[in-house]
């Protein structure tokens, strides 16, 4: 894609910016970067709105002249804190792709736990194995832009990047998933007995969740202004462990469960 | 008004006639929840069988066929640094309502009153409203419906024919002369005074069903006086600021537009989106100020616009008394028990 | 014999994951050949203490965004039996039926996308967007089939939202599953002038005798459950997975190391199709004959084409399964769940080779201990034994230090590895 | 007869039976204007002169001061402009429009010769020949002076028509000032022009202070019969009108003469996206221009 030298693309006359840019991952399935590459129809004009510096999943080229580093992952080890530092000092738009960047993902699961050292002998025995809290990349650097969701919604990707280059503003969903669920016509969850976060996660993935007849988990995050604790009275009344709502609650690291 | 009776069977030959050539939406059921009771919703069918005549209310409103929650207003093509502008108004064929309860059918009603009899008529809406025939259909009151208090139980126009069970009859109301024409290919006669003698006989069992009341006397001038009233934020503290109420309500009908780039960047649309007055960017203005920033602000607002706004505006509520916000609101918010508690002064 | 050589890649690309490659040799000596894994572990098998049933396969499903599928049905495996619960044969096929759309979609992204430059001298597959845009098209054509039909089925296309315990929460109507029918058909003919184009390839010649394990067929080349075999003879059940696997620790990578009968043994596609060659699609075998791949091969780098083979054998299989749905009549998507205390253990083939989930419950379905084997994690060890022969056969022959790295490059490539999920 | 159901194109069947003010098509009509100057104003403010490209567009489109139109870059967004400019020119609409986020952010990129497109205008605008033979009062505070120029390019084309006029005009600083060079142009038309900085620069020989000093100086010591012949219009931010209205109140200005525009949310202008609404009322419909009896009346105005 570097080879395709692409004349500038415009748009309305006003040329488009075409940002260098990079994708890094983290402690992470990487299953957002893969989603990236994911949407078979578009991809060909998604690549040729960005220049594509640095993408280790795909390409043995590197190059740090980015502006744009997208960070997958969370933050667990001290190498990784250097390593997203330098990131940060290259890039001029630091944005965070996917839950476990945006919130620490399944992965700040680990922080219930008190005493690490019991975690790391679950898995590794006796082994030394360095680990330590796992923070979301804002904890550790400043974030410019967060991609929400586990896995992240391509459509919203490449939405986001279209509008980078356009240079408009970039919006995402302040209402929750149930918004997008009633635009679907699904039927509700909590009519058959099962329990959903919809009511108070942020919207964007279209309903993903529910569309396939199961609860959200707020892979999302919170929605904006969302009322946590008048729906933790909700589940319970509707049947639902103080467990099962903390779960769900603390799966992705969006809602602050403590 | 022309009014014919025909026996029971025949519905299923006037569906099937009208099959023959046109789109029909009704009620079916589309699951069923914990409890094991049906959940209907209003669908495309083909099956006269399918369409459940019976039903008690629908989850959500037919809305989509004539207030889409996503629909394009334009579409631009983009060349040369020029653009074009198309428009469609996304209704390309007819629609037959199989079975609309009165409050459906007065939501529409209303809903005419903004969309196509006021100073900008909305051609969107104009376009599927005029191409809808309507066969009404008498509903089983519900626990949960209060239609009766906002005058709405009833349907006096905005159909095409409205039947009624007479049990082992129908008893028909011919309002067009559309319906009239298609009648034609059934069997039907003229009603005899004892089918008059069942019709109020049924008229009158159905009134008795109906429990749910709110009392809207002086309605819209006690929102105005209780405006600063307190149980406005009770109500407020509960609400999840979803928007549920409003996309179940057959009624609501604010929107918001956004415009896209195609990723291709030859085109691009300006696309409307069915909002909610309950979400929190309702009002907010560039620089982010906003008007309505808090839950509470926004959920009484729903109220003013459909119990005094458009009392103000149209001398009727926005609201059929349906029952749908209230039922499908998480947190229980249900309109009776709304007015009362600003009548009241206190949330119950 | 060339007196020094010295290798050093730093975070290998087009895997996914981290892992680094050091060689060195003197005065023609092999003095180190070290296949060294750095990935951070997420700990996945602590995360799930404590918490209910439910959590498992939706949270596993998150060690791999290529295997997400994979993972969640190992775990709804993992937790059905230990419940005691048997999924429908309607269950069954689906669930089949989402796992070969995996497959296809994995090894189409590992061909086509990772694997291909090596071949065509390039340093990813975007520069053949333009050089060689049909092979990109066709490319972009199976994986875009094999991801629409994950979204049918399984509601996602990774991390699946409709796959729970019990079978499905909502079933693809059979008018989109009728739609696929075709279009797998068609699919054959991409496929083909894939394996036309690599056919055109000088698949690297490097052979080491290797203890291949995977599931075993009984009538049906294997994918989901069911004993295990290797090569060298073991056969055993996938409760017993931990005496197949021996997990041990190494210094210099943050994954667990397995061994079976011998030092190292290899799972894979290769594995498989050593295994389970009978079980092959007819249209499968030929493609497998055409590349001289018969049992038993050695070679890893034929890896690659043992995927491109079992992407035939998965697309035939696909067009049985639908049609075989198509004909039944489709019954309740998902029976109850009664959990219960003890032990379950799910194997399933990902793409890379056998996986295994394995869960204690207490009486509740709460969960009291978790382990996963992933297959890289198993493969490890034969990477770096494979690894050391190639250096010194290499380096016998006299190559150059670049062209040792890339074959070293290619051959841990050919392993597809999937190092953040070994190391979960 | 078959049970067929046709379809009815009701656009075009109102089109033919139209010349009535329900003209549906009318919902979306977009006129494309060309960007014919862009003018920078300030670091946030431009003006920019929009010309309607059909020459006979051109002489439809009229407008009163105070009225507003939906701006339209394809893709990027709409949103809502009170006309800046005389309402003597036809098909020609000056906008000052201010950096606030992605439309107006968008618009400082695309500059002269680019097509936009237009609906409009909108909403209630000032009853100018109401005001005739009465004293003014031109209130602005801010971005406020880009709806009170249509109103002052009115009066100063009809001078004769008013008695006395005085425009008040602040902002924070000297550097916020907008259309400084009409000013002197403003007060050869016998027009008062009491401008007001709440915080000078060393160029600043002016007053400084509040608006509400200024007009308080203007008000006080008048007779009975200036403040009953007197209209205001006001225009600014909210607080700042809040303070004005109730000094004019004080002075016995009649609500019913005192008039401010109001600004929400919006995305229709045709009263149907609900989004500008006050209590229950449509700005875009009822508004943007209000008198200030109507706004004490509307809840949540102010
Ligand atoms: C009657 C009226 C007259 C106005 N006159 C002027 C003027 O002369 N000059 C000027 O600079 N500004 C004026 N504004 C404000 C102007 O509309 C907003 O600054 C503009 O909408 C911001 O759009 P944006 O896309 O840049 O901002 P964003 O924050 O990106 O807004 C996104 C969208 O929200 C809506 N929106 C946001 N803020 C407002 C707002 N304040 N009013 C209405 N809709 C809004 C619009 O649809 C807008 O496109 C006026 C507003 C109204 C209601
Ligand atoms: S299923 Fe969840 S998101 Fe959908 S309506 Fe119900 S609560 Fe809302
Ligand atoms: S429905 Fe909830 S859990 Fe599912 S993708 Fe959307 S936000 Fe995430
Ligand atoms: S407000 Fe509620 S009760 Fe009234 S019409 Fe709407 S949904 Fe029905």
């Amino acid at each position: 894609m570097r080879a395709k030298k692409a004349d500038t693309k415009t748009y309305l006359g006003i040329p488009l910016y075409r940002p260098k840019v990079a994708f890094f991952e983290f402690s992470s399935c990487e299953g957002c970067q893969l989603q990236m590459v994911n949407n078979e129809n578009t991809l060909l004009d998604f690549l040729s709105l960005v220049e594509v510096v640095n993408f280790r999943e795909a390409m043995t080229e590197r190059s740090d002249a980015y502006e744009i580093a997208f960070i997958e992952g969370s933050i667990t080890r001290d190498d990784e804190v250097k390593r997203l530092k330098a990131i940060r000092k290259n890039a001029k738009v630091l944005v965070a792709l996917g839950s476990c960047a945006c919130f620490g993902g399944v992965n700040q699961l680990k922080n219930r736990f008190k005493n690490l050292e019991w975690v790391k002998k679950q898995v590794y025995g006796k082994h030394p194995i360095d680990t330590g809290a796992v923070r979301a990349v804002g904890d550790v650097v400043p974030v410019n832009l967060m991609i929400y969701g586990c896995p992240i919604k391509k459509e919203e990707v490449e939405k986001i990047v279209l509008d980078l280059a356009l240079g408009k503003s970039i919006v995402v969903p302040q209402y929750p998933v149930c918004m997008e669920c009633k635009a679907n016509e699904n039927i509700c969850l909590f009519d058959l007995g099962e329990p959903c976060l919809g009511p108070i996660t942020r919207a964007g993935c279209n309903s993903w969740c529910p569309n396939s007849g199961a609860g959200c988990w707020g892979c999302r995050g919170p929605a904006e202004d969302a009322n946590v604790e008048y729906m933790k009275k909700i589940m319970k009344e509707k049947g639902f462990s103080e467990k099962t709502i903390l779960e769900r609650l603390d799966c992705f690291g969006g809602f602050k469960t403590k | 008004m022309i009014f014919r009776v025909f026996e029971k069977k025949e519905l299923k030959n006037f569906f099937e006639v009208l099959t023959v050539h046109n789109r029909i939406v009704g009620p079916v059921e589309a699951g069923r929840d914990k409890k094991n009771n049906p959940i209907y919703s209003f669908t495309e069918v083909s099956d006269f069988n399918n369409i459940k005549l019976d039903y008690t209310t629908t989850k959500l409103p037919a809305k989509r066929y004539f207030l889409p929650f996503h629909e394009d207003l334009s579409t631009f093509r983009i060349d040369n640094g020029d653009w074009q502008k198309t428009i469609d108004y996304n209704a390309n064929q007819p629609l037959i309502f199989f079975g609309l309860h009165p409050c459906d059918i007065n939501a529409l009603n209303k809903l005419d009153k903004v969309l196509l009899h006021s100073v900008y008529p909305m051609p969107y809406y104009a376009a599927k409203r005029k191409n809808m025939f309507i066969i009404g259909i008498d509903c089983v009151p519900q626990p949960f419906c209060f239609c009766r208090s906002m005058g709405s139980d009833t349907a006096l126009h905005g159909f095409d024919m409205f039947i009624t069970d007479l049990g082992a009859k129908f008893f028909v109301e011919i309002l067009t002369d559309t319906a009239y024409n298609f009648l034609k290919n059934i069997k039907k006669e003229e009603p005899r005074e004892k089918d008059h003698v069942l019709y109020m006989k049924a008229v009158s069992e159905r009134n008795k069903k109906f429990t749910t009341k709110v009392d809207t006397t002086d309605l819209a001038k006690i929102l105005d006086m209780e405006f600063q009233s307190e149980v406005w934020k009770q109500w407020g503290d509960k609400c999840l600021a979803c928007g549920t109420c409003s996309n179940a309500c057959p009624t609501c009908y604010c929107y918001g537009v956004e415009e896209t780039v195609d990723i291709d960047l030859k085109g691009a649309r300006k696309t409307k989106m069915l909002h909610s007055c309950n979400l929190i960017d309702f009002a907010e203005v560039a620089g982010g100020h906003n008007f309505r920033a808090e839950r509470h602000s926004r959920l009484k607002y729903r109220y003013y616009h459909k119990h005094r706004g458009f009392v103000e505006a149209f001398e009727e509520s926005l609201c059929v008394g349906c029952g749908r916000c209230g039922e499908s609101c998480l947190s229980g918010i249900k309109v009776p028990e709304v007015i009362a508690s600003v009548r009241g002064g206190k949330v119950k | 014999m060339k007196k020094t050589v010295n290798v050093n890649v730093k975070h290998l690309t087009r895997v996914e994951g981290h892992g680094n490659i050091h060689i060195k040799i003197r005065n023609g000596q092999l003095m180190e050949a070290q296949w060294e894994i750095i990935e951070t572990p997420r700990f996945f098998e602590a995360l799930l203490v404590g918490r209910h049933w439910d959590n498992a396969p939706w949270i596993t499903g998150r060690i791999c965004g290529i295997c997400s599928i994979g993972h969640t049905l190992a775990s709804i495996r993992a937790v059905e039996n230990a419940f005691d619960i048997v999924p429908d044969e309607q269950t069954q096929k689906l669930r089949l039926l989402l796992k070969h759309m995996e497959t296809l979609q994995s090894h189409s992204l590992h061909l086509c996308f990772l694997v291909l430059p090596d071949f065509m001298n390039a340093g990813s597959v975007f520069p053949l967007i333009n050089s060689h845009g049909e092979i990109v098209a066709h490319a972009a054509k199976i994986k875009g089939l094999a991801n629409e039909i994950c979204d049918c089925v399984g509601g996602r296309r990774l991390h699946p939202t409709r796959t729970v315990v019990g079978g499905f929460t909502k079933l693809p109507s059979k008018q989109e599953l009728s739609a696929f029918v075709q279009r797998l058909k068609n699919i054959v003919e991409d496929l083909m002038i894939v394996a036309d184009l690599f056919s055109g390839f000088k698949i690297p010649d490097f052979a080491r005798e290797t203890e291949f394990v995977s599931l075993k067929g009984k009538d049906h080349y294997p994918f989901i459950g069911g004993d295990v075999v290797s090569s060298d003879g073991v056969q055993m059940r996938e409760q017993d997975y931990k005496k197949l696997t021996n997990e041990y620790m190494v210094p210099h990578s943050t994954s667990k190391w397995c061994r079976l009968s011998r030092d190292s043994f290899a799972v894979g596609s290769l594995a498989r199709l050593n295994n389970n060659f009978e079980f092959l699609h007819p249209v499968a075998k030929d493609i497998a004959r055409r590349f001289n791949l018969i049992p038993i091969n050695h070679n890893p780098f034929m890896n690659n084409i043992a995927q491109l083979v079992e992407c035939v054998h998965v697309v035939m299989d696909s067009i049985r399964l639908i049609e075989e749905l198509l004909n039944s009549k489709f019954t309740a998507p998902r029976q109850e769940v009664r959990p219960k205390s003890g032990v379950g253990v799910g194997a399933v083939e990902v793409p890379r080779g056998v996986l295994y989930h394995c869960y204690e419950f207490d009486s509740k379905g709460k969960i009291i201990k978790s382990d996963c084997v992933i297959p890289t994690g198993q493969n490890h060890a034969n990477i770096q034994h494979d690894l050391e022969a190639l250096a010194k056969e290499y380096a016998i022959r006299g190559e150059k230090d670049r062209d040792i790295e890339l074959l070293a490059s290619m051959l841990v490539r050919a392993y597809d590895p999937c190092i953040s999920c070994s190391v979960h | 007869m078959k049970p067929e159901l046709k379809f009815t194109d009701v656009i075009s069947q109102q089109e033919k039976t139209q010349k009535r003010k329900n003209d549906l098509s009318s919902f979306e009509y977009t006129y494309r204007a060309e960007i014919t100057s862009a003018y920078q104003l300030t670091d946030m403010e431009t003006l920019y002169r929009l010309q309607i490209i059909n020459p006979d567009e051109r002489r439809r489109f009229t407008f009163i001061p105070g009225q507003f139109l939906m701006l339209e870059v394809p893709g990027i967004g709409e949103a809502p402009f009170s006309i800046s400019s005389s309402p003597s020119i036809h098909g020609e609409v000056e906008l000052c429009i201010r950096k606030a986020g992605n439309l107006t952010n968008y618009l400082s990129k695309i500059g002269r010769g680019a097509v936009v497109g237009i609906r409009g205008p909108f909403g209630t605008g000032f009853p100018m020949e109401e005001m005739h033979g009465q004293n003014i009062l031109l209130i602005a505070g801010g971005l406020g002076l880009a709806p009170l120029r249509a109103p002052i390019a009115y009066v100063q084309e009809n001078r004769s028509h008013f008695k006395e006029v005085n425009i008040i005009y602040g902002t924070k600083s000297p550097a916020h000032l907008l259309f400084t060079y009409q000013y002197d142009l403003w007060s050869k038309d016998d027009i008062n022009l009491n401008i007001i900085v709440e915080k000078a620069d060393p160029s600043w020989k002016g007053s400084v202070g509040m608006l509400t000093e200024t007009l308080l100086k203007i008000l006080t010591g008048r007779d009975d019969a200036f403040y009953s012949n007197t209209y205001a219009i006001v225009c600014g931010p909210p607080v700042m009108f809040k303070f004005v209205c109730s000094m004019l109140n004080k002075f016995h200005i009649p609500m019913q003469k005192m008039f401010v525009s109001l600004e929400r949310r919006m995305h229709c202008g045709m009263g149907k996206c609900c989004r500008c609404n006050v209590g229950s009322t449509y700005t875009c419909l009822k508004g943007p221009v209000f008198d200030y009896w109507t706004v004490m009346n509307l809840k949540e105005a102010i």
